[in-house]
């Protein structure tokens, strides 16, 4: 699916504002939401969005990532520990509102000063009215993020890997849970066992017949 | 057609909103951390518009990075998230203030 | 050998320390053999030092230059002139009788106390041996830390706030020294203290570099009126601790004057020599009163180490009065001469004070004035001892403690009445303080049942005390051949202490 | 002169005070003081030798060194030997006395526990002084000065469980060590103009240096201000008014050393250093002044003093320090010949009387009360006797040797035209009104009238000694070795005034060893009247310092041997008097109450106020609470929440980009 000509441009530009509009909602939906499963649930919207407008600007693979490692994955583990675990909510919501007045200024003042820095100043000579220009149609993104994660940044990518693998193990060791008194075989110990530790022969001594 | 200042200013917004978030939710570190999830897919839009519009694929491998290192982040801090609550039946900031074991 | 002989004065001590370190407090028996050995042989390494001594050149000898650091032109490079070597024979010696003091009084972990004390008497050393900057202030540092631990560990009751009281205030006079070394290093693209004496400097940079060393000189003498760690230093500290804070440690502030003040701030000196005159002599009588009613011997002697310490400063600082006052430098190396054999004289006699109220509080435990009385009465040896040092102590001629003074005097007379008039003050203030300490704990009736029972000297402590008294005696009634060391050098310091360095 | 031999002088007593200060207890009794006394006679006998030598054999001054002690600055200080007919008078006196005191110490300290320690203080004594006197520089007279000093704290001492006598001792040495701040001033005046300390060059530059001005008081004669330093060291050795005080207390000691210290030699060496430094004085007559008031002062008002104290040992103290005050003033009025006549014909008729008082104790069983004594010359008449002829010497009784020196002194200083010489004359001359009474009010109440001991003995019962009950027990005369050196000391005490007078005072014995400038030479003004020691005593019949003295001896026969409820009389009548004077002019109450609680008041203040309250408390713990203190109030920043940090570097990075915005 790739507009061509000047009426799919236009297309292009009522999906981006469509999807950049559910985009901001979602994430204040994220932000306000009184249960946290909402929030979750936002979250998930705002990452589906942003997919979608990664796919406007023809970051295909990025996108799918975005969906299925973040979306498919992380949000359900985020989604899974907010429903197992028993958030007393009225605490957690105490003090809402005492810094939300700060919050909004300190946003609103960052909105203002990002745009200003990207309209007033310009970025080092970077046209930020200038367009973005398709990719030939025989392109994939995939294919070309591929050669280069495969050679150029093969070492942090296996790095990234190790990554992950660390991140599991930590998970799994600060969750792991033993509870005292929990009956579980040892293998190892069973197969290493010596007769003397099983049987002990005790004499005992005959009574003396009074 | 989409414009680099459209992408960025979303982006701004989107970074704005999830700092928004972090003060309105000071004590929920769920909501912490999903906000942080929102600041750095603020971020990844910075990398995807500037490596399209540069056309560096660099950008997008960072993104790539990030997705990793995010994903690996929210489990850790997931993690810790339960161990806290098996201790404190809370998840209240306010309850994470002793640095000591 | 002679070429290494330095370096192996600073590390024979300090690889004894780590080996008695790893033989550990199991072989303690070993160790303590270890420590005395090393520390002997350290003094034996001195004779070559002090016999091939060149006694007419003030150029530094038995060097030995090495690359240590090339990144910032630092060199292992070590030397001795007239003023350093003195005070290295003078750590050799001191270490022996601490060592032999602890021998059978330290209980709790003796190795890593005799071991400290060794890789402090080679850290001390290298302090005095050093001939460029960064190694000396490495060394003057590193020996902060066996200290630290020393009355960290072995102290008394309230040793932590000494130990941190004391850290702090050296420390803090040290970072700013080595602020001062290392703008000098910029500006001479080395760190060779001969380097820096040469430096033309502006008055103004001068009087900041001045200001730097004063303050970390200040701290280590002490002066008034940053002076108030010691007292607590030396009441927590164990004997050894005191002995060596009191001999060796307080005598780097003096040669940090001698050594940097003088040749690479003349200017400033000139300048400002009146405010280091007033505060020696604001050290002499103003502590030489507190000391007369201090409650506890070891604050006692640790504040007539204070005021005697005075008398080294005031004698460094001499040099331009006296040039103002007569046009001459007549008298100015007289004051220098004075302040050196005072230091080596007090280093001695502080000493053994310190060792003589360790022997008492060995066995009573206390160092209260009022828990003793009529100790002579018990250990007459001993008291001989003690009269002896605090005798000492007061400047009686005949021991080394009146030739520092007298020479001083003599010299700030040529500079003006009233310094003389002030200092001689000692002379009363001094007389006060150690002889009512030796009436109140020595002489009268036996004070209480405890010291009754007290026992005289055993063989150890009376060979200690007796090498000192032997010692303290010698440089009293001979001291020319100290002096015919120090004076090329001293000659040559003050013609540095009167040159401008301003550049034109 | 060979040098060794002067050498072997002081080194003598040395090795034998070190040897028996080691090992006296190793070697016993007798072998330290065979030890000792064979280290002082060779000494004595070596003495008398080179004055000999230098009187008869016309061998000249000997000024040398014996080593160098140190070269700083170019300077060369060396120990060294300056031997002329002066130093050598005095190296004879001290040996002598010391010899005998050495002799008489073997009786008087027989039961003492510390006798070996006690010979080898005495021996260290003598070497010490012999190095005072002996000495050719400013460095050993010092060294000299202080080691007598140091002695002296020692002896005074010796009986360390006394507190009084601990108390004494430091006293002693304290007040002493105000004069030596005095003495080493001087010393550093004379060094800063002469660049040397041996004596030959300052006597050189006295001329030259009596031109300076030193820019202090408002600019005073550099060597006026440096004689009156090394005079206040004087006035501390020697006792003199106001640092007198230590002397009467030092009678704590044991009897032989208030003999030979305190009466004969160490006190003396602020008389004999005054001598010694004649060239100095003879400039400045500002300073000279200053001695002769000062001496006459404490001639006259410390013999008062001697008339009304009970102790027998603290009259003769009295005395000591009137009779050194004559020897002060002597001094003043440059009769530097008379002052040391004085200093010797004292140093043996003193010896004498503090060895005959030393002896009474002894038969007293350590009572030195003298109203519980009386009629003693039944039972002691060796002492008596001497110790009369002791007192006759001390009184200037012509023909006796005190006579000779002493009326010499009243002369001179009559003969003075020097400012306060009028007063001082007068002092000297009532002075020997007070010397007759207290010397005769001693001899009285001791050797005759009422055996008040019987009393007392009854009355105590058992005394604190812890002697047997001795009620109706009766003195008795004291051994030979006691006895032996009293003789040894009465004869010159009785001759050698006569007999050395005509050489002494008025022969020029001296020569270059004592200056004296042209006009004020009292002393060759009365050798003009000289004629023969004959008709000097028979003059001094009718003069007027004898009829003080008779006048003195009639008081006491009335007051004391006649009709003593009169005496006690006028104590009533002249009660505030007598207050003044039992309080010793309040000089000690003055030094007790003011100076040293304002010393010790001054340390406290100090210690408290300045280092621990300013120093530590404001500035060192102040610093360390004021970083506390900013710690706390930065520490609310640091609230340890996550979110806060968060806020707060979002806001900083709000604030950041605002900045960069506004600014680029």
């Amino acid at each position: 699916m790739r507009p061509t000509g000047e009426a799919e441009a236009v297309l292009v530009q009522i999906l981006f504002y469509l999807f950049a509009t559910l985009l901001v909602a979602g994430a204040l939906g994220v932000i306000s939401a009184r249960n946290p499963v909402y929030s979750v649930l936002f979250l998930v919207f705002s990452f589906i969005n942003s997919a979608a407008i990664w796919l406007l600007v023809e970051a295909e693979f990025l996108a799918i990532v975005l969906v299925l490692v973040y979306v498919g994955a992380v949000m359900v583990l985020f989604l899974f520990v907010v429903m197992m675990l028993d958030i007393n909510l009225a605490e957690i919501r105490q003090g809402f509102t005492r810094f939300a007045w700060l919050g909004w200024i300190t946003a609103a003042a960052l909105i203002v000063e990002i745009v200003g820095v990207i309209w007033r100043h310009g970025l080092g000579g970077v046209d930020v009215g200038r367009g973005f220009v398709s990719e030939p149609a025989n392109y994939s993104n995939t294919l070309a993020l591929g050669r280069v994660l495969y050679t150029r940044y093969a070492y942090p990518f296996e790095l990234a890997a190790v990554l992950l693998v660390v991140a599991i193990v930590a998970a799994i060791a600060l969750t792991l849970r033993r509870r005292p008194g929990m009956k579980v075989q040892d293998v190892s110990r069973q197969v290493a066992v010596r007769a003397e530790e099983r049987l002990r022969v005790v004499k005992v001594s005959a009574e003396k017949r009074s | 057609m989409i414009t680099l200042a459209d992408l960025l200013t979303l982006s701004a917004i989107l970074f704005a909103l999830a700092v928004a978030g972090i003060f309105l939710n000071r004590k929920n570190v769920i909501l912490l951390l999903m906000c942080v999830e929102l600041l750095l897919l603020a971020a990844n839009f910075n990398f995807i518009a500037f490596s399209r519009m540069l056309g560096d694929l660099t950008g997008q491998v960072f993104v790539f990075f990030v997705l990793t290192v995010a994903a690996a982040e929210s489990a850790i801090g997931l993690a810790i998230l339960v161990v806290l609550f098996r201790e404190r039946r809370s998840i209240s900031v306010e309850d994470l203030n002793t640095l000591k074991g | 050998m002679h070429d290494h002989l330095l370096s192996l004065l600073i590390w024979l001590p300090i690889a004894a320390g780590v080996v008695v370190l790893l033989l550990g407090e199991r072989n303690i028996a070993a160790g303590r053999w270890l420590s005395l050995i090393a520390s002997l042989a350290t003094l034996a390494l001195c004779v070559p030092l002090w016999r091939d001594f060149n006694t007419h050149t003030a150029a530094y000898q038995f060097v030995q230059k090495a690359a240590w650091i090339a990144r910032f032109h630092a060199y292992y490079a070590l030397g001795v002139d007239g003023i350093s070597m003195p005070l290295i024979v003078l750590t050799a010696f001191m270490t022996i009788p601490v060592v032999i003091a602890g021998w059978r009084v330290i209980s709790a972990r003796p190795a890593q106390y005799y071991a400290s004390f060794l890789i402090m008497e080679g850290l001390m050393i290298g302090v005095f041996a050093a001939t460029d900057a960064l190694l000396f202030y490495f060394f003057w540092e590193a020996m902060l830390i066996p200290m630290f631990l020393i009355i960290g560990i072995w102290g008394g009751p309230r040793r932590v706030y000494a130990t941190i009281k004391f850290f702090l205030y050296t420390f803090l006079g040290s970072v700013l020294m080595l602020a001062a070394l290392i703008y000098m290093y910029v500006k001479a693209g080395s760190y060779s203290i001969a380097a820096f004496q040469a430096l033309p400097l502006t008055l103004a940079e001068q009087r900041w570099i001045f200001a730097a060393f004063l303050i970390a000189f200040a701290v280590k003498v002490p002066m008034w009126p940053v002076h108030t760690w010691l007292p607590d230093a030396h009441v927590e500290a164990p004997t050894g601790g005191s002995v060596i804070l009191a001999a060796i440690m307080l005598k780097m502030g003096g040669y940090g004057f001698l050594r940097f003040s003088l040749p690479i701030t003349p200017d400033a000196c000139r300048e400002l020599d009146l405010l280091i005159i007033t505060l020696s002599l604001i050290a002499v009588i103003y502590i030489g009163f507190v000391a007369i009613v201090q409650p506890d011997m070891k604050k006692l002697i640790a504040y007539s180490s204070i005021a005697h310490m005075g008398f080294v400063t005031l004698g460094a600082f001499l040099v331009y009065a006296i040039v103002k006052a007569t046009a001459s430098t007549q008298g100015a190396g007289m004051g220098i001469d004075g302040a050196m054999v005072q230091m080596i004289s007090h280093g001695l006699i502080s000493g053994a004070l310190f060792l003589c109220v360790g022997v008492l509080y060995d066995r009573m435990h206390t160092r209260q004035i009022a828990d003793y009385g009529g100790v002579i009465n018990t250990m007459p040896v001993f008291a001989g001892f003690m009269v002896l040092f605090a005798l000492a102590n007061t400047g009686l001629p005949g021991t080394s403690g009146f030739v520092g003074e007298f020479l001083v005097i003599l010299a700030s007379f040529k500079a003006s009445f009233w310094y003389a008039a002030l200092a001689a003050v000692t002379l009363i203030l001094g007389a006060s303080y150690s002889l009512w300490l030796v009436k109140r704990v020595l002489f009268g009736p036996v004070g209480n049942e405890r010291v009754a029972k007290l026992n005289d000297l055993d063989g150890r402590e009376f060979l200690i005390l007796g090498a000192l008294a032997a010692v303290v005696l010698l440089v009293g009634i001979w001291p020319a051949p100290l002096l015919k060391v120090m004076e090329p050098s001293i000659q040559h310091l003050v013609s540095q202490a009167i040159a401008t360095k301003i550049p034109v | 002169m060979n040098p060794h031999l002067l050498i072997a002088i002081p080194l003598a007593p040395l090795i034998a005070a070190v040897i028996a200060g080691l090992a006296g207890h190793r070697i016993g009794r007798v072998a330290t003081h065979t030890l000792t006394i064979t280290g002082v006679a060779i000494a004595c006998g070596l003495s008398l030798y080179v004055l000999k030598q230098m009187y008869w054999g016309g061998v000249g001054t000997f000024n040398g060194p014996v080593y160098t002690w140190l070269v700083s600055d170019g300077v060369h200080i060396q120990v060294g030997f300056l031997i002329d007919r002066l130093s050598v008078l005095m190296m004879s006196v001290v040996t002598f006395v010391s010899l005998c005191v050495h002799v008489y110490t073997i009786g008087y300290m027989s039961d003492d526990p510390g006798y070996t320690r006690f010979f080898s203080y005495i021996s260290l004594f003598t070497f010490a002084m012999l190095m005072l006197v002996m000495a050719n520089n400013f460095m050993q007279l010092f060294f000299g000065w202080e080691a007598v000093g140091m002695v002296s704290y020692l002896l005074i001492g010796f009986w360390y469980t006394r507190p009084s006598a601990i108390f004494a001792n430091l006293k002693a040495f304290i007040v002493n060590r105000v004069g030596d701040f005095g003495f080493i001033l001087g010393i550093a005046a004379l060094f800063s103009y002469t660049h040397s300390l041996s004596y030959t060059t300052a006597f050189a530059a006295a001329p030259h240096i009596a031109q300076q001005t030193l820019p202090v008081f408002g600019g005073v004669n550099a060597l006026t201000l440096a004689c009156v330093c090394l005079f206040i060291g004087a006035m501390g050795k020697s006792a003199q008014v106001p640092l007198h005080v230590w002397l009467p207390d030092s009678m704590e000691g044991p009897t032989p050393i208030s003999a030979l210290i305190h009466a004969a030699t160490m006190v003396t060496a602020g008389i004999f250093m005054v001598a010694r430094m004649s060239p100095l004085f003879e400039y400045s007559n500002a300073a000279l002044s200053f001695v002769l008031v000062i001496g006459a002062t404490t001639a006259f008002f410390m013999g008062i003093l001697g008339v009304v104290n009970n102790d027998i040992k603290r009259v003769i103290a009295y005395s000591t320090l009137s009779q050194l005050g004559y020897m002060t003033a002597a001094l003043g009025a440059s009769a530097y010949s008379a002052a040391i006549f004085h200093l010797m014909t004292h140093a043996f008729f003193k010896a004498l009387l503090f060895l005959a008082a030393g002896s009474v104790i002894i038969g007293m069983h350590h009572e030195q009360d003298m109203r519980k004594m009386g009629g003693l010359g039944k039972y002691m008449p060796i002492t008596a006797i001497t110790c009369w002829i002791g007192g006759l010497a001390l009184v200037a009784t012509p023909f006796f040797s005190g006579f000779y020196s002493k009326d010499a002194i009243i002369e001179a200083v009559g003969l003075s035209h020097r400012w306060g010489s009028t007063y001082a004359y007068w002092c000297v001359l009532f002075g020997s009104f007070i010397t007759s009474l207290y010397t005769f009010r001693l001899l009285f109440m001791t050797f005759h009238g009422e055996e008040r001991f019987r009393h007392a003995a009854a009355a105590h019962g058992h005394d604190e000694h812890g002697h047997e009950a001795h009620g109706a027990h009766e003195p008795r005369e004291s051994p030979l070795v006691v006895t032996l050196p009293l003789i040894a000391l009465a004869i010159p005490s009785l001759v050698i005034g006569y007999l050395t007078v005509g050489t002494v005072l008025y022969g020029n014995y001296f020569g270059s060893a004592i200056m004296v400038r042209p006009q004020n030479d009292v002393l060759a003004q009365m050798a003009a009247g000289y004629h023969g020691p004959l008709r000097l005593a028979l003059e001094g019949l009718v003069g007027w310092p004898f009829l003080f003295a008779l006048a003195g001896f009639a008081t006491a026969w009335l007051f004391f041997l006649r009709r003593p409820d009169l005496a006690d009389a006028a104590a009533v009548k002249f009660a505030w008097l007598k207050r003044i004077l039992d309080q010793k002019f309040y000089f000690d109450w003055f030094n007790e109450q003011v100076i040293a609680r304002l010393g010790r008041g001054l340390g406290t203040g100090l210690w408290k106020v300045g280092d621990q309250g300013v120093i530590d408390g404001a500035l060192v713990n102040g610093t360390a609470a004021s970083v506390g203190w900013f710690g706390g109030v930065v520490r609310r920043v640091q609230s340890g929440y996550l979110y806060s940090y968060a806020f707060w570097i979002v806001i900083g990075l709000a604030a950041l980009l605002g900045w960069f915005l506004v600014h680029a």
